[in-house]
């Protein structure tokens, strides 16, 4: 591999944590809400947070650059906040493939917390544990392999993201080409079958690896409550 | 660049990904992608400092809209090829011949509606008369790259793509180069969006810069 | 000190309950399906009712539809289900300590105690999931002990506990009432139970309060079929009303045959039918005729059945054209050498003929 | 709308359907295995599902091209089959979709899976219920929940499926120009943001209509049981 | 007839029991935690036990490893788990016909009496998760009955049912083993229902087999004290032998305070100490000595304590140094006129004087 390309996958996996660690705790709350809230309401919520997957990505790119561009408000904003502009920037990376991954993040979480006996938080609840605590010492544990599962697609989403990063951050070497716009560039190129190879691997390499670590967190919990 | 702390930043057109990136060589860096996605970027603040597309359209509407620095200057021209594989049963036809020498259920890959490269082709079949049996058997692609892969991997019995596209394949043969009377002419246009992109593209014109392009099949020098 | 009112509906079935009890412990009676859950749930405000008026010990816990509604955190009542929803996630430890301040109340001497006599030691690093039915029970108790409530919810705490356990953690909570003054509210479907633990009973059928009082009086003096049978009385007798002797404070009832049963005295007209209970431990039986008895019954009985149940015998006789069932010890099986077909004597106090209020 | 945009909009609609159709099947069997098969070995058949996911779409297109375009062993066996050429196709579309999609349905059955009581089959089995049938009448249903996400979630996303499909379908009008390829199209070139608008809402409208369809369906199913 | 020998290990606990019984109705006792659900398990073949032989009415079920393994579903034998497991995404009435076949049982006369006495009617087209815990067990239960099983695995079939409805219930099982002559093994915690039903007794301890024998004798005469303290045998002495009497049969023990207490005669040399067991019914309370009597023990008493439990009274004695607990009725203690501190002579038969092997 060359040093361009070990800089392309290490931009990735950067990309692909910082999508992780930016979403987990939003798409936590959300799935959440959208598992236990009675309301109608939530089927416009989850309309909304499912919008990015229906979306061609190109379509949620445009959207997004609307939206954060620095023409607009919140780009602006931004770049009072940071001295930086959002759009064209690895944080744009990250904001393309943290939307495009939330969709999938909040699902597996919803499902998951669909799955926790009802009765345990009612329990919780007349033991003294407020709303929160509640969640937190029982839904949340209880909701984990679907926590993981969403974080190990999220992660997996962005490194495969394409359509919407490339709009919103555009394919500037070394900011924002991570390993699917860098293939792209290379298959503009002729005779740059290795190096797609190469890198396609490692992006199945790393999501593999998110994948048994997720397993492995969730085997841990398992061993340390003793379960069969 | 554009306020931006590390170099330049050239937009080119995906087709010239790798002529670009020679061009710019070590001095800034290439953002590639659909002619069209580029020029939105740029209406919506990118930070780039030159356009580079394979066709005026774009450039148009990006200068229309008052981002550009300097004139838009034609930095090379291109042709229109039609291609098979190099096996190909078709290697000889004629212009004229192509739909009828097609086998029955064959297939013909073509830029896609509005990238460049598909809207030239189609110029060019619709002025020779040849659209209307072609159409159905047409397979649009999202670039020339897609075409050249299609017909390369041989999952398209021929296709039609840029002729320095052509000439970057070994697994593929020219059937025949499209008239270029018939179709607008194939230029690619450069457009500086910033004072260092009047500079950059200055240097364009020198020899080194003809002398990448010529190697890549271009066609440069005055018109 | 706890009263409550509360009305909650599932579909079918209706939950309307308004009680006062000066407790501290109060027995909730019922056969199953009566609502007892439903009570406790609605106390401990896991359940919205649109009426849940709730107070204990004189801090008002919920009045809807006044507005007050305290959220089952705030409230202070730890409810011990019926199906004993460990977190399965968590040890036997990670149970017992869950309640806020837990942590401390299970080092305490007080928690070592709980831990003792629930025999949780060697389950403390087990994980809650896998225990056994009987040892999730004896968690769940734990936990809300250790949560130091204001008051006990339990719904048959000691229901899939052997007689030992169930014995020793009666104790444990008797202990809890008198030394702690954790007032309790609890379900169970044993009289022994209630008769062991509760200073208030109440009885609901069908999502009503049919009884309340001292459990003494509730289970050995029903004044109502439902509650009866419930209870367990053995025979209940609906028979004609004879003749009243208001002197000796008798009602004579018809057993058929020529037989009469003296029963204490009660309003109903002659010839009209009136329901009796009489627990099988009650009668008893002897060869002949004793030459002098307290017991104002002396009646001739045939014996139809013989069941042996637990170390005792059902004996079934017919007192005139009436079948009784008498509970006796296999001893006495032996000594009176009972024997189906055979005649007998069966002795019946007029107390023991339990007048019922007919219900429904 | 044109009648053109019509056509496309019916076609993105009968291609998602299709797509929810042919995966349903294999995608609840993959998520129940991989839910409740104890084999180390289900982490490498997880790690080859979620591979399009992570791959960047353009590549798993190209993978599907080389796996079934018509000079393969496969793609001639289908020509065989059926005398069409799979690749450049109605049916590519649904392909691509149906690959693109399949994490996410098979993520979803597996969430829902693990959170049906175990319990409740050891039931099942020991009333006499093989196998099978304590899949179908006990787990399928109480997986309900996570089937119809992902159904939705393979619906949407065959919506918005852009990048493989470009590659083994390609744009060929009426038979797999749906939404996003005609969004594609039209966004090359200027002044169609229009239509473009009109067919983005189309395809929220549809991907809408499904979420609150299976909405309905989990609703029913509980109301149907009486639950709360 | 079923023989079955299983080893099963969890962690710290080990299930290791071999039996064979020829039924047909198997009672299984033991206290919490002693394995008994998870011999239901392994029996059912619902978890995978390294040694498992299993044999009902002559059909191997499994023989490992032997290589044997029928799945559950092939097995024959309907497990009713401790919790009730109802299918929730049923009604009452698609739980009760889940089994094959059971769309015909439920309809037939047999079923429409299972329907009857479980009192199912009411709730067949509820929703089998939102029942009351009662109404749960006897869901699964009838199941149960309705999947014509080879034999019946029951986990504490009636432990959430009232007294009536458990009599009931476990009448309509000694109903289906009579006259449809379906075996059963079944757990519960309760002497009364081990008397009531089952033919032949297994008592586990840890995970061991520690008796076998028909209910009665295992449950009036332990051989162990383990046993004993399982099924409720209310004074455990430890006492030391002072002499043997062979001709009578007879060993004295030393009560203290110069009493002594006639036992059954028994190996064990002059003055090392036996285990007795005494049920507190077995002893009777008199004022005075009687003039004749067939028990060869007349002991002065004191009474040291009163508890009242349910309709009786538990009447603490010190008996020479030996503290003993008598259970009599309320009406004897008014009879009898008992109070605290009062003498009395306590009658004990030699034979109501049980003597257990230590274990352990
Ligand atoms: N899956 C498991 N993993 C680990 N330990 C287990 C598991 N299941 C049961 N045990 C342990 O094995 C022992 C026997 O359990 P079992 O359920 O057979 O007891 P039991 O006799 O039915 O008790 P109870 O009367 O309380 O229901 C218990 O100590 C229990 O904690
Ligand atoms: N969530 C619910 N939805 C509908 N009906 C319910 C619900 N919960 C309970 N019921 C019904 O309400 C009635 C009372 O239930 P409850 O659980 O209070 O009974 P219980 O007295 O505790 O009975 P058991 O002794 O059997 O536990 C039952 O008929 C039950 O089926
Ligand atoms: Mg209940
Ligand atoms: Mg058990």
């Amino acid at each position: 591999m060359t040093n361009a390309e070990i800089g392309v996958v290490l931009l990735s996996l950067r990309i692909a944590a910082l999508v992780v660690v930016v979403s987990i705790v939003p798409g936590v709350l959300t799935g959440w809400l959208l598992a236990r809230w009675r309301s109608p309401l939530r089927f416009v919520v989850q309309g909304v947070v499912m919008l990015p997957l229906v979306l061609p990505p190109i379509v949620t790119g445009y959207v997004l650059l609307e939206a954060l561009g620095r023409q607009t408000w919140l780009g602006r904003a931004w770049h009072e906040l940071t001295g930086t502009h959002l759009s064209y920037s690895t944080t744009a990376c990250v904001v393309a493939a943290a939307v495009v991954g939330f969709p999938l993040l909040v699902e597996s979480v919803r499902l998951a917390v669909l799955g926790v006996d009802e009765r345990l938080e009612v329990v919780s609840r007349s033991l003294g544990r407020g709303r929160s605590s509640t969640f937190l010492r029982v839904t949340l544990p209880l909701a984990l392999p679907g926590v993981l599962t969403g974080a190990v697609l999220a992660f997996a989403r962005a490194l495969g993201e394409y359509g919407a990063t490339m709009v919103l951050a555009a394919n500037v070497e070394g900011q924002t080409r991570q390993i699917p716009l860098a293939v792209a560039a290379l298959l503009n190129k002729p005779g740059q079958d290795a190096a797609v190879t190469r890198l396609v691997v490692m992006s199945v390499a790393l999501s593999f690896a998110a994948l048994l670590g997720a397993a492995a967190c969730s085997v841990w919990q398992r061993r340390r409550r003793g379960a069969r | 660049g554009s306020g931006d702390e590390d170099g330049l930043v050239v937009y080119a057109a995906a087709s010239l990904t790798d002529v670009a990136e020679k061009l710019v060589g070590g001095e800034g860096r290439v953002a590639v992608g659909a002619s069209s996605a580029l020029a939105r970027q740029i209406l919506e603040g990118a930070p780039a400092d030159v356009f580079v597309s394979a066709s005026n359209h774009w450039v148009d509407v990006v200068a229309g809209a008052g981002w550009a620095a300097g004139e838009p200057r034609v930095l090379a021209r291109n042709r229109l090829v039609c291609i098979a594989a190099t096996d190909s049963a078709l290697v000889g036809v004629l212009p004229g011949d192509l739909a009828a020498a097609l086998p029955p259920d064959a297939r013909v890959a073509i830029a896609d509606e509005g990238v460049p490269a598909g809207e030239y082709v189609r110029q060019s079949l619709a002025a020779t008369g040849d659209l209307a049996a072609l159409r159905p058997r047409l397979v649009g692609q999202a670039d020339v790259r897609g075409v050249l892969a299609a017909v390369a991997g041989g999952h398209v019995d021929a296709g039609f793509v840029y002729r320095t596209d052509a000439l970057a394949s070994d697994r593929v043969v020219v059937l025949f180069e499209l008239d270029p009377t018939t179709h607008a002419p194939v230029e690619i246009v450069g457009l500086a969006l910033t004072a260092e992109g009047v500079e950059l593209l200055a240097t364009w014109s020198a020899v080194p810069a003809r002398a990448i392009l010529r190697e890549a099949g271009f066609g440069v020098g005055h018109p | 000190m706890i009263t409550a009112d509360v009305t909650h509906r599932f579909g079918g079935f209706t939950l309307d309950v308004s009680f006062e009890s000066s407790g501290p412990v109060v027995g909730v009676f019922g056969r199953s399906g009566s609502g007892k859950s439903t009570l406790l749930s609605a106390i401990a405000g896991v359940v919205r009712s649109p009426v849940a008026r709730v107070n204990v010990d004189g801090v008002t816990l919920a009045d809807r539809p006044g507005g007050v509604w305290l959220p089952p955190d705030k409230r202070g009542l730890a409810l011990v289900t019926q199906d004993p929803l460990l977190f399965p996630h968590l040890t036997t430890r990670g149970n017992l300590t869950y309640a806020p301040g837990a942590d401390a109340a299970l080092t305490s001497d007080r928690g070592r105690q709980i831990v003792d006599v629930l025999r949780l030691e060697p389950l403390l690093d087990r994980n809650a999931a896998v225990l056994s039915g009987g040892e999730q029970q004896r968690v769940a108790l734990g936990r809300a002990l250790l949560s130091e409530p204001r008051m006990l919810l339990l719904d048959e705490p000691v229901s899939a506990l052997d007689g030992e356990l169930a014995r020793e953690v009666l104790a444990l909570l008797l202990e809890a009432k008198t030394t702690l003054g954790v007032p309790m509210l609890f379900v169970t479907h044993r009289a022994s139970e209630l008769l062991a633990l509760a200073d208030d009973c109440l009885v609901l059928d069908d999502g009503k309060l049919v009884a309340q009082g001292p459990p003494i009086d509730v289970l050995s003096r029903p004044r109502d079929v439902g509650v009866a049978k419930l209870v367990g009385v053995d025979n209940l007798l609906r028979l004609r009303v004879v003749e009243h002797d208001e002197r000796a404070g008798i009602t004579h009832l018809d057993l058929g045959a020529g037989l009469r049963l003296a029963s204490p005295f009660c309003a109903a007209p002659v010839d009209t039918l009136v329901d009796i209970g009489v627990y099988a431990e009650d009668v008893i039986l002897c060869r002949r005729a004793p030459d002098a008895t307290s017991a104002r019954n002396t009646l001739a009985a045939t014996v139809t059945s013989l069941d042996a149940i637990d170390r005792e015998v059902l004996v079934g006789l017919e007192l005139g054209a009436t079948p009784i069932r008498v509970r006796v010890t296999a001893g006495a099986v032996a000594e009176l050498d009972l024997r189906l077909g055979e005649p007998l004597v069966a002795l019946i106090k007029t107390t023991a003929c339990h007048h019922l209020s007919e219900r429904r």
